[in-house]
């Protein structure tokens, strides 16, 4: 038995995030309620520093320590940037919300911290078992935070419908897997994808078998329809601080799965994958932007939105190509960004004991506070893909990476569903600039000046990206290339 | 017919037995015990896959600690089990057509196109929990870690999501009656002489 | 020499400009004084252009004044071409247009709004002199049109009253219906010559008179007849042929001085000048011709006709003008371009000669215009009586006036014509010159003889009696008591003076302009069908010209036709309401005008609106914005809202579906 | 290895018992509409299920790994056992009830 | 002298950087917003007059170019410039963002500061289409400035303002995306962006065609051209008098300008095969429309309708060209056509502004579009009715405005196509006429209709500056074309032995 002691610099980041969320989790017991804000600070300054650390250690090289089971390379680093960047927004959009329902306590922030930790895990996985391990970390902590609002009913309902269907997609993640271990013999990423390549017909019908598990559950991770059903529940029950987290970083970490797992394990399965996807895409875009149409609560809206996002974001993976997982990759960082944004504002205009999770609840914004009702305006037109906005470009991108690959009908697809999700998009859009405000009494809309920084500098940020998308493409393509 | 094969037809049947009526049966406890009695099977079935450790594990952490767990729910919720009765027929059909449907499309799949040999039956003096042992806390010290992360979150999901506070219990914070100030307490109110003056008042 | 031609373009819009940008800052003085001022000038230096022309030698002038565009190759240029032709419609158009300025000052003497009416007509002057000395079709074509919008301008003047706005509107879009030929025709010439300029198309003509041009399978037809009609179309709106004749009668809501000079002397007369100045084109096309013959003589019968039955002297004298019109398209179809625009020259003098008569009359009458109104007007007022009376003997071919000559020339070439169509057009103009005499004179009859039937004019006083003049509201006046006619102020009278003069003298004009070689540089015929110089050939002289008429059939009819009037207006007043009562149906077709406004209204108007309405119903609003584009909408929302209901809330149901998609992926990927 | 002389345990006798028992428990999640215990229960079945494909695969590839992420998956399980149960709690705590059919305050 | 300076990204920006100033400064200050806004627009124009100056007439080159990467991972590049095809049409622009702005003062009573900053937002935007070299940049641009566009016509808007600002936005939005697709596919298939590149790419005749039918889903809306035209009354009627102006000015405008800078250089071959579908849903709008526009009661949307139909011309100007070659052999006639056709939208640019501002003015004096409202109004408003009636006229394309010119152009050019085009062309000679004067009649004309009328006061100086401006444009380009066609020749004559070429890939 020869055992080397692994290289634990590129884990420092995790380490450093573990570390801190025990130290926090310690703290906090200690803290008077009053004092939260300890927490919450330690919390984002975690994040921060965090973010320096994979800044520090990122490089072009690849580097695989721990026995095979972790990675960092520059997908994980940029994916990891993301994934605290927009979380650090969550948190802090979070904040106002959670006080306001005398939710706020150390456990959210805490366990948000290992939801991260697991997302980073998922994102560094370079084995089926920290994949899936990274997984069912943030599987747990999503399911924690969403009943994490003891008071509510419909939270606890949305928890376990959530924890239900999780466990179901967990189930057949694992069926999945395990086929494909049976086949290859292997956990390991970068073995399984070479005893694949070398891997004779015969085998093909087991793998495949094996894979149909695995895309399934990856589409439910991801929200895909018909693996979709929990996300308006879920989306909708949960208190929006924490539709807010599962919203967006989890879908960056999701997108590290397929990558991980069907690009980088199963790359060469991509025949089969990518037709799955294909499938899932196409009935991705027409049902999420369909039923959209339909909804009167915004949360709900979002979340048939993300669906159709989801659709798109599958159009740039089943290209198959590097240029559609770079674009992937841009599409799925930006949409965590904008529908962070998105969420944030709903938090915005809530108060204690009004949610603003209802469409109505943003008639007249334009009016009552025209430069949050223009950030607002940003964030839908960057959902619905209209430039100068930066979703403009992430749908270019995928777009042309699924034509690339030849689909040229679905790319044609794909934006004339982008019409109809253009129309509840704008629906909002005329709410709160063409309607007057409700007559009764509204709650203010001051939370304060951070908060209402990060939320200008999210709008603004769609903006500025969409105006200078090269930055975040360039730095995509780069991840991916190498 | 191997003696290996008897015993894995015995707890094969016995496992999908149990897992049937695990299903079927209405009253919660009985099914947690029908799971029990599943797990004990699968465990069997496991030593024959000369997995004992984990056939072991299985009967402790499951037997002893979650089924223990899960009636301890049962019972503390105290449901109303007559309620629970009602109508189980009408989606029956459909859902049993899916699942026959399920289980033949992975039996056909599984039996078309896995085929394996058998390995060499181990040395008798191999230790499967040593072998475990040697690799869990140097190849998959990582995933470890990870999985104790897990467990740590379980615990403080399930204390943040079910421990609080009596609602009729009255307990003192002293650290705000230290910090109490005046006008917290009480508040002057001038009394107007006049009712213009009041309004005069309010409006201020 | 090009600057004495843009002078005289350009110092009556200088004064239209100046009147109707300035008009409240120069006054009515001094907006009559700037546009006189401004006609004048065109006036004398087109005299002296004529002069210079006719008698000075002065070779052809055709030059570009600047190009207004170039594309494609083609140049678009503003340019004038002046030769005999141009020099003579200059001259009549300056002289008419000074005689209406002047009468204008005592017509509208008290209407709000003078000085528009002034910058009005200074602008029209300005248009026709530019379609007059037009040397391509860009130019023509932008003087046709301009001289229309100054039409509309003018009949809508008083745009209070709703039969004015009416007919202005209505003469635009008839006057349309003949452009929109007319711009094909132009079209097609420039097609087939590769250039707007005359000179340059005349040119082509001789090359392309066999080419053809075919507009359905089957339907080849002579390219030059093709667009000689569409032009001709052009000339029918403008002209006021049959069938778009019907907006000149309408017309006459304008005020009286532009219905001399625009729907009477000038305007109208563009379709005829355009023809004669066409002629190097016209010439070979038989077919061209032949249509002119026939839309001419049915417009010189038929309207005439009507004129019978009229009591509106304003619109007797309207339909006179249209009939006299149908005798100068005559006159082109026969090739008789000379005639033509001969009898153009007397009509212009003697109908706006009539026109102003008429218009006194009315101020007299106070702005009633109906004749049963009136009668026995010469004892009021004589200048008025004299000049009418000049003006009706010489509408009617009276001789030694100067309808006498240019009507005579043109029936007589008529009978020359080998042209199609011409025996038919031939009996119809002889047949005319009959019914010209009689709606003449029962219209000089029934205003100047007879007895006074003054104290009937609020019988036939029109509802906007009041509204003829803005602001004349305090001038109720003459709503009671007996009206007393008298004599118009000189400023009316002058010109009714020195109208007459041309009127009786221009006649002897023939000579040169018919048979000598006035016209030879700007008109062309074909010598197998110049019909005026085998009339040239007995031509000797004035005299003899008059004597062999007296021998023609025209002037008798023109003497019964006299007569007639005389016995049924003066002798016999009791007969006419016996002889209408007998003809109830012809008389009753000739007050409708032989249904053709009914039949405008109803198929034209109310059929295009009503297609309108039904393709903006069913097509706009139904197919496209109903079903395409809101019933996407609604049906995309429809299945929204139920396809929404797979969605139960049910976690088995979610299970469920989760479990089918995975069998669905197997089936479709695994096996 | 040669032809078999007598039926012994092959592979596929695992992995058919695991398929079955998967798609018994599959069976369970979508047929069991009144109580949300049984759910988890099943869920407990499915990763038992599971377990036994990684243990046969691991027993005939001779690979460890199997049994490793077989341990792990039980950890995981317990893990989720315990979340699933607080959740179920706080559930019947708001609600009174943790019939599944009255799960639907969200739907559409 | 000027071509190096980034005039046009001055262009670009410059209003942009106004909008949002003009926002900041004058939200509560409707006096200094309007002054700021008028300083910009104004500046703006000023600053375009240079490129009216500097622009080399004779060359069909592209002038002012500026080039700068912009995305690299798709070889997208900040490329500007002008040709004589979109020079012109960036002046009408700015030219008609300061009568805009002008004219919001007196018209616009309601956050005045968000709606000039919204008119400058757009302006810049549209400058930035029209210079755009770049496919990518083009459709930022083109899509940006719905945006604004949508929310001009949804707050300040009539009663049904959101149906028809979500129609608009929609039915843009729809025809816009089919063109991305193209724009996507053509970069894969050229490995660029870069508009003037695709000019020169082969394609095969099916690639043409759906890249031409891609195109014209997202231009046939713009122009718009029957039967994806019914946005247009309806966003009309709605939108604010500026709205309306620069909707009608400048945004129709666009579905011309693609169709030159894309369809028809880009797949000819397509072009030539699918000539005889344009020709007819052109000649469609020229009479359908016509014939609808006659019958209706509102008036903005009778001018919508006739912008439909004058459209229409623009339409059948650019496609004619290749039934000229069919029918005849040779191309003479088809730049005659073209250049027509720009004329006729160049044209249409100030006679609909002047048209809608008219309204405009009305409306802000009685609140109703209603031609059954209104009636007599010249005998209060004289000069009003006066520039009223001149309008109409050029609407009605008569010679000496500029609404003749491209009519006449394109009757010409359609004559040597087919006889029956030019016939059918020319019905707009009547179909105009009665529609145009039918309302001038109603609206103008007549006995005072109302008291509502009878208290109408005439133009301030300010809405007459604007009908002065207006009418001056209207009249100098019809009495005087030959500058603009002097500009335009040169790219025009380019287009024409551009698509005279087949681009279908050799064998």
């Amino acid at each position: 038995m020869n055992f080397e002691i692994p290289a634990f610099l590129p884990a420092l980041p995790e380490m450093f995030v573990l570390g801190m969320a025990c130290l926090i989790l310690v703290i906090d017991v200690f803290l008077p309620d009053n004092r939260r804000d300890v927490t919450y600070g330690l919390v984002q300054a975690t994040l921060v520093v965090a973010a320096g650390l994979t800044l520090w250690l990122a490089g072009p090289e690849t580097q695989i320590t721990f026995h095979g089971t972790f990675v960092a390379d520059p997908i994980s680093d940029v994916l990891k940037l993301a994934v605290y960047l927009v979380t650090f927004l969550v948190f802090l959009y979070a904040r106002p919300y959670l006080m306001e329902r005398d939710i706020y306590k150390g456990e959210f922030y805490v366990l948000g911290l290992f939801g991260v930790l697991g997302m980073m895990v998922m994102i560094s996985a370079h084995n089926f078992l920290t994949l899936y391990l990274g997984l069912e970390l943030l599987a747990l902590v999503s399911y924690a935070l969403v009943a994490f609002w003891r008071d509510s009913a419909r939270a606890s309902e949305a928890a376990m419908k959530y924890f239900v269907l999780g466990a179901l997609a967990s189930g057949l993640l694992l069926y999945g897997l395990s086929m494909i271990y049976g086949m290859t013999g292997s956990l390991d990423i970068a073995t399984v994808a070479a005893a694949l390549q070398a891997a004779d017909e015969g085998m093909n019908v087991p793998l495949v078998f094996g894979l149909v598990f695995v895309v399934v559950a990856l589409a439910f991770k991801l929200g895909a329809v018909p693996f979709h059903m929990w996300v308006p529940d879920v989306y909708d029950g949960a208190p929006t601080a924490v539709t807010l987290f599962i919203a967006t970083a989890p879908k960056i970490a999701g997108f590290a799965l397929v990558m991980r797992l069907l690009v980088e394990g199963l790359g060469p399965l991509h025949g089969d994958w990518g037709d799955m996807l294909m499938v899932l895409a196409v009935l991705s875009l027409a049902v999420g932007n369909v039923i959209a149409i339909a909804q009167t609560s915004l949360k709900r809206m979002f979340a048939y939105s993300t669906i159709a996002h989801v659709g798109f974001l599958f159009m740039g993976i089943l290209a198959g190509t590097e240029t559609g997982y770079a674009s992937a990759m841009f599409y799925i960082i930006v949409y965590a960004l904008t529908a962070a944004g998105g969420f944030g504002m709903i938090i915005l205009l809530s108060g204690r004991g009004f949610e603003a999770d209802q469409l109505d609840d943003f008639r007249g914004l334009g009016q009552r506070s025209p430069w949050f009702a223009f950030m607002m305006l940003l964030l839908l037109f960057s959902m619905a893909g209209v430039p100068p906005t930066v979703g403009f470009f992430a749908k270019l991108a995928v777009i042309q990476a699924a034509i690339g690959a030849g689909h040229v009908w679905l790319g044609v697809y794909a934006v004339i569903f982008s019409i109809i999700g253009a129309f509840y998009y704008l629906r909002v859009v005329k709410l709160m600039f063409f309607d007057a405000p409700p007559t009764e009494e509204q709650p203010a809309l001051n939370r304060g000046g951070a908060f209402a920084t990060a939320l200008s500098v999210n709008g603004l940020a769609v903006l500025f990206l969409g105006l200078f998308p090269g930055l975040l493409l360039t730095l995509t393509h780069y991840a991916v290339a190498g | 017919m191997t003696f290996d094969l008897i015993l894995f037809y015995v707890f094969g049947a016995i496992l999908l037995g149990a897992a049937l009526a695990m299903i079927s049966v209405r009253n919660p406890v009985h099914a947690a015990l029908f799971l029990v009695l599943a797990f004990f099977a699968a465990a069997a079935i496991w030593l024959l896959a000369e997995a004992e450790f984990l056939a072991i594990v299985l009967v402790l952490v499951y037997v002893g600690a979650v089924m223990v767990l899960f009636l301890f729910v049962v019972m503390m919720l105290d449901i109303n089990l007559a309620r629970l009765r009602e109508g189980f027929a009408e989606f029956l059909p459909a859902g049993l057509v899916v699942a026959a449907a399920m289980a033949t499309v992975l039996t056909l799949v599984i039996t078309r196109f896995i085929v394996m040999d058998a390995p060499e039956r181990a040395d008798a003096d191999y230790s499967n929990t040593e072998a475990l042992g040697a690799v869990l806390y140097t190849e998959y010290v990582y995933p470890f870690e990870i999985a104790a992360v897990i467990l740590l979150v379980a615990i403080i999901a399930a204390i943040a999501l079910t421990m609080r506070r009596r609602p009729d219990t009255k307990y003192i914070d002293p650290t705000r009656q230290i910090r109490v100030r005046r006008q917290d307490r009480v508040r002057l109110v001038s009394m107007p002489s006049s009712p213009e003056a009041s309004e005069k008042d309010r409006s201020e | 020499m090009d600057t004495v031609y843009l002078i005289i373009v350009l110092a009556p819009l200088f004064g239209a400009i100046a009147a109707g940008l300035f008009g409240r800052q120069i006054g009515r003085v001094g907006a009559h004084t700037v546009t006189i001022f401004g006609v004048a000038v065109s006036f004398v230096l087109s005299a002296v252009v004529f002069y210079a022309h006719v008698f000075g030698g002065t070779p052809v002038y055709n030059e570009t004044v600047y190009t207004w565009m170039v594309s494609d190759g083609l140049h678009f240029e503003i340019g004038f071409l002046v030769d005999n032709l141009t020099a003579m419609m200059m001259l009549v158009v300056t002289f008419v247009s000074l005689m209406v300025h002047i009468y204008t000052i005592g017509y509208m003497a008290d209407d709000p709004g003078y000085q528009r009416f002034f910058s009005y007509i200074s602008l029209f002057t300005f248009s026709m002199l530019m379609l007059v000395m037009a040397n391509n079709f860009l130019q023509l074509f932008f003087g046709w049109e301009a001289v229309g919008l100054v039409s509309y301008l003018l009949i809508g003047f008083w745009y209070k009253r709703p039969t004015a706005i009416y007919a202005n509107m209505k003469a635009f879009i008839v006057n349309r219906v003949g452009d929109f030929g007319f711009l094909i025709g132009i079209a097609t010439l420039v097609f087939y010559a590769g250039s707007l300029n005359y000179t340059e198309v005349f040119a082509e003509a001789e090359g392309i008179r066999d080419a053809t041009i075919t507009l359905w399978p089957g339907g080849t037809f002579g390219l030059l007849d093709v667009a000689l009609i569409f032009l001709f179309i052009g000339a029918m709106g403008k002209s006021a042929q049959v069938p778009l004749h019907v907006w000149l009668p309408d017309s006459m809501e304008g005020p009286t001085p532009i219905s001399a000079l625009i729907h009477a002397a000038t305007m109208v007369t563009a379709g005829i000048f355009m023809v004669a100045r066409m002629s190097p084109l016209y010439e070979y096309s038989v077919v061209a011709l032949s249509f002119i013959l026939v839309i001419g003589a049915i417009t010189a019968f038929f309207m005439g006709l009507i004129g019978l039955v009229q009591n509106d002297i304003k619109r007797v004298v309207a339909y006179s003008t249209l009939s006299q019109l149908g005798y100068m398209t005559v006159a082109l179809g026969a090739s008789a371009y000379a005639a033509g625009l001969f009898h153009l020259m007397t009509h212009a003098f003697f109908k706006a000669l009539l026109f102003l008569a008429a218009g006194s009359v009315i101020i007299a009458m106070h702005h009633l215009q109906d004749m049963r109104a009136m009668g026995g007007l010469r004892r009021y007022m004589p200048i008025t009586y004299a000049t009418a009376l000049i003006g009706s003997l010489a509408l009617i071919g009276f001789p030694f006036f100067s309808g006498f000559f240019s009507k005579d020339a043109i029936i007589e070439a008529v009978g020359y014509s080998q042209t199609p169509g011409a025996t038919f057009a031939y009996w119809l103009v002889l047949l005319g010159v009959f019914v010209t005499a009689l709606y003449t004179f029962r219209m000089f009859f029934l205003v100047f003889h007879g007895e006074e039937r003054f104290d009937q004019a609020h019988k036939y006083m029109p509802d906007h009696g009041d509204d003829h003049h803005d602001g004349h509201e305090d001038e109720h006046h003459h709503d009671h008591g007996p009206l007393q006619p008298k004599e118009s102020p000189w400023v009316v009278t002058v010109p009714l003076i020195l109208l007459a003069i041309p009127s009786v003298v221009a006649g002897y004009f023939i000579g040169p302009m018919l048979f000598g070689n006035f016209f030879s540089d700007s008109l062309f015929v074909l010598e197998a069908q110049d019909v005026l110089a085998r009339k040239g050939e007995s031509y000797t002289g004035v005299l003899a010209f008059v004597l062999h008429g007296l021998m023609l059939p025209a002037f008798w009819l023109a003497m019964a036709g006299l007569a007639t009037a005389w016995f049924l207006y003066i002798k016999r007043p009791d007969l006419p309401p016996l002889i209408a009562g007998r003809l109830r149906v012809g008389v009753r077709i000739l007050e409708e005008k032989y249904g053709f406004d009914t039949f405008n209204d109803r198929v034209f108007a109310a059929g295009s609106r009503g297609l309108g309405r039904w393709l903006w119903r069913y097509g706009d609003a139904m197919i496209i914005d109903g079903l395409l584009v809101n019933g996407t909408a609604r049906s995309i929302g429809w299945i929204a809202s139920h396809v929404r209901g797979i969605q139960t809330g049910f976690l088995y149901h979610y299970a469920f579906v989760m479990i089918i998609g995975l069998l669905v992926l197997i089936f479709a990927f695994v096996i | 290895m040669g032809i078999q002389s007598e039926p012994m345990i092959t592979l596929s006798h695992y992995l058919v018992l695991a398929a079955l028992l998967f798609s018994i428990s599959v069976a369970g999640i979508f047929l069991n509409r009144k109580n949300v215990i049984v759910l988890l229960m099943c869920i407990e079945l499915m990763l038992l299920s599971v377990n036994i494909n990684f243990v046969a695969f691991a027993f005939f590839l001779q690979d460890l790994a199997g049994q490793v992420f077989v341990f792990f998956i039980l950890t995981v399980a317990a893990a989720e056992a315990a979340i699933g149960l607080a959740i179920l709690v706080l559930l019947f705590r708001n609600r009174g009830t943790i019939n599944v059919q009255d799960l639907d305050a969200m739907k559409g | 002298m000027f071509a190096d300076w980034p005039i046009l990204s001055l262009l670009i920006w410059l209003p942009i950087l106004g909008g949002f100033l003009t926002l900041a400064a004058g939200r509560d200050a409707p006096d200094i917003a309007w002054r700021l806004g008028l300083a910009f627009a104004g500046a703006t124009f000023l600053a375009s007059l240079f490129l009216w100056i500097g622009f080399e007439r004779g060359t069909p080159e592209m002038q002012f170019q500026e080039f700068t990467s912009w995305i690299a991972a798709f070889n997208v590049n900040y490329h500007l410039g002008v040709d004589g095809i979109s020079m012109p049409l960036i002046l009408l622009t700015t030219l008609t963002t300061v009568l805009v702005a002008i004219a919001a003062r007196d018209s616009v009573k309601d956050r005045l500061a968000y709606y000039l900053a919204a008119f400058l937002i757009m302006q810049g935007l549209m400058i930035g289409m029209f210079s755009a070299l770049d496919a990518v940049l083009f459709y930022v641009f083109f899509e940006a400035m719905l945006i604004p566009m949508f929310i001009v016509i949804g707050v300040w808007g009539g009663p049904r303002r959101v149906y028809a600002t979500i129609k608009f936005f929609l039915y843009t939005f729809l025809g816009s995306v089919f063109m991305l697709i193209a724009l996507i596919y053509m970069y894969l298939q050229s490995g660029s962006f870069a508009i003037l590149d695709f000019h020169h790419l082969p394609l095969p005749m099916t690639a043409q065609i759906l890249i031409f039918l891609a195109f014209l889903a997202a231009f046939a809306v713009k122009i718009p051209m029957f039967p994806v035209h019914t946005w247009l009354p309806d966003a009309h009627v709605e939108a604010p008098t500026g709205g309306s102006v620069i909707l009608a000015a400048i945004m129709l405008k666009i579905g011309g300008y693609g169709f030159l800078r894309f369809s028809l250089p880009i797949t000819p071959d397509a072009a030539a095969v699918l000539d005889v579908l344009m020709i007819t849903l052109s000649l469609i709008a020229v009479v359908y429309i016509g014939l609808v526009a006659l019958i209706q009661s509102d008036m903005k949307k009778l001018i919508a309708y006739s912008s439909i139909a004058h459209m229409g011309f623009v339409t059948l100007g650019f496609f004619i060209a290749f039934m000229i070659f069919r029918n005849t052999g040779d191309w003479d006639g088809a730049s005659l056509g073209i250049a027509g056709g720009m004329v006729q939208m160049i044209s249409h640019g100030f006679i609909s502004a002047a048209m809608f501002l008219a309204v405009g003015v009305l409306y802000d004096r009685l609140h109703s579009r209603n031609i059954a409202d209104y009636g007599g109004v010249v005998n209060t408003m004289p000069w009003f009715a006066a520039f009223f009636v001149l309008f109409a006229m050029a609407n009605t394309g008569l010679p000496g405005t500029s609404g003749f010119v491209g009519e006449f152009m394109v009757i010409l050019a359609a004559f040597r196509a087919d006889f029956w085009l030019a016939f059918l062309a020319a019905t707009t000679l009547i179909l105009a006429a009665g529609y145009t004067l039918w309302l001038v009649k109603r609206v103008i004309f007549g006995e005072i209709g109302n008291d509502n009328v009878a208290g109408l006061k005439d133009l301030t100086p300010r809405e007459f500056l604007v009908m002065g401006v207006l009418a001056f444009f209207v009249l100098l380009l019809g009495i005087w074309p030959a500058p603009l066609l002097d500009v335009m020749n040169a790219t025009i004559d380019h287009l024409v032995a551009h698509i005279a070429q087949s681009k279908l890939p050799a064998l």
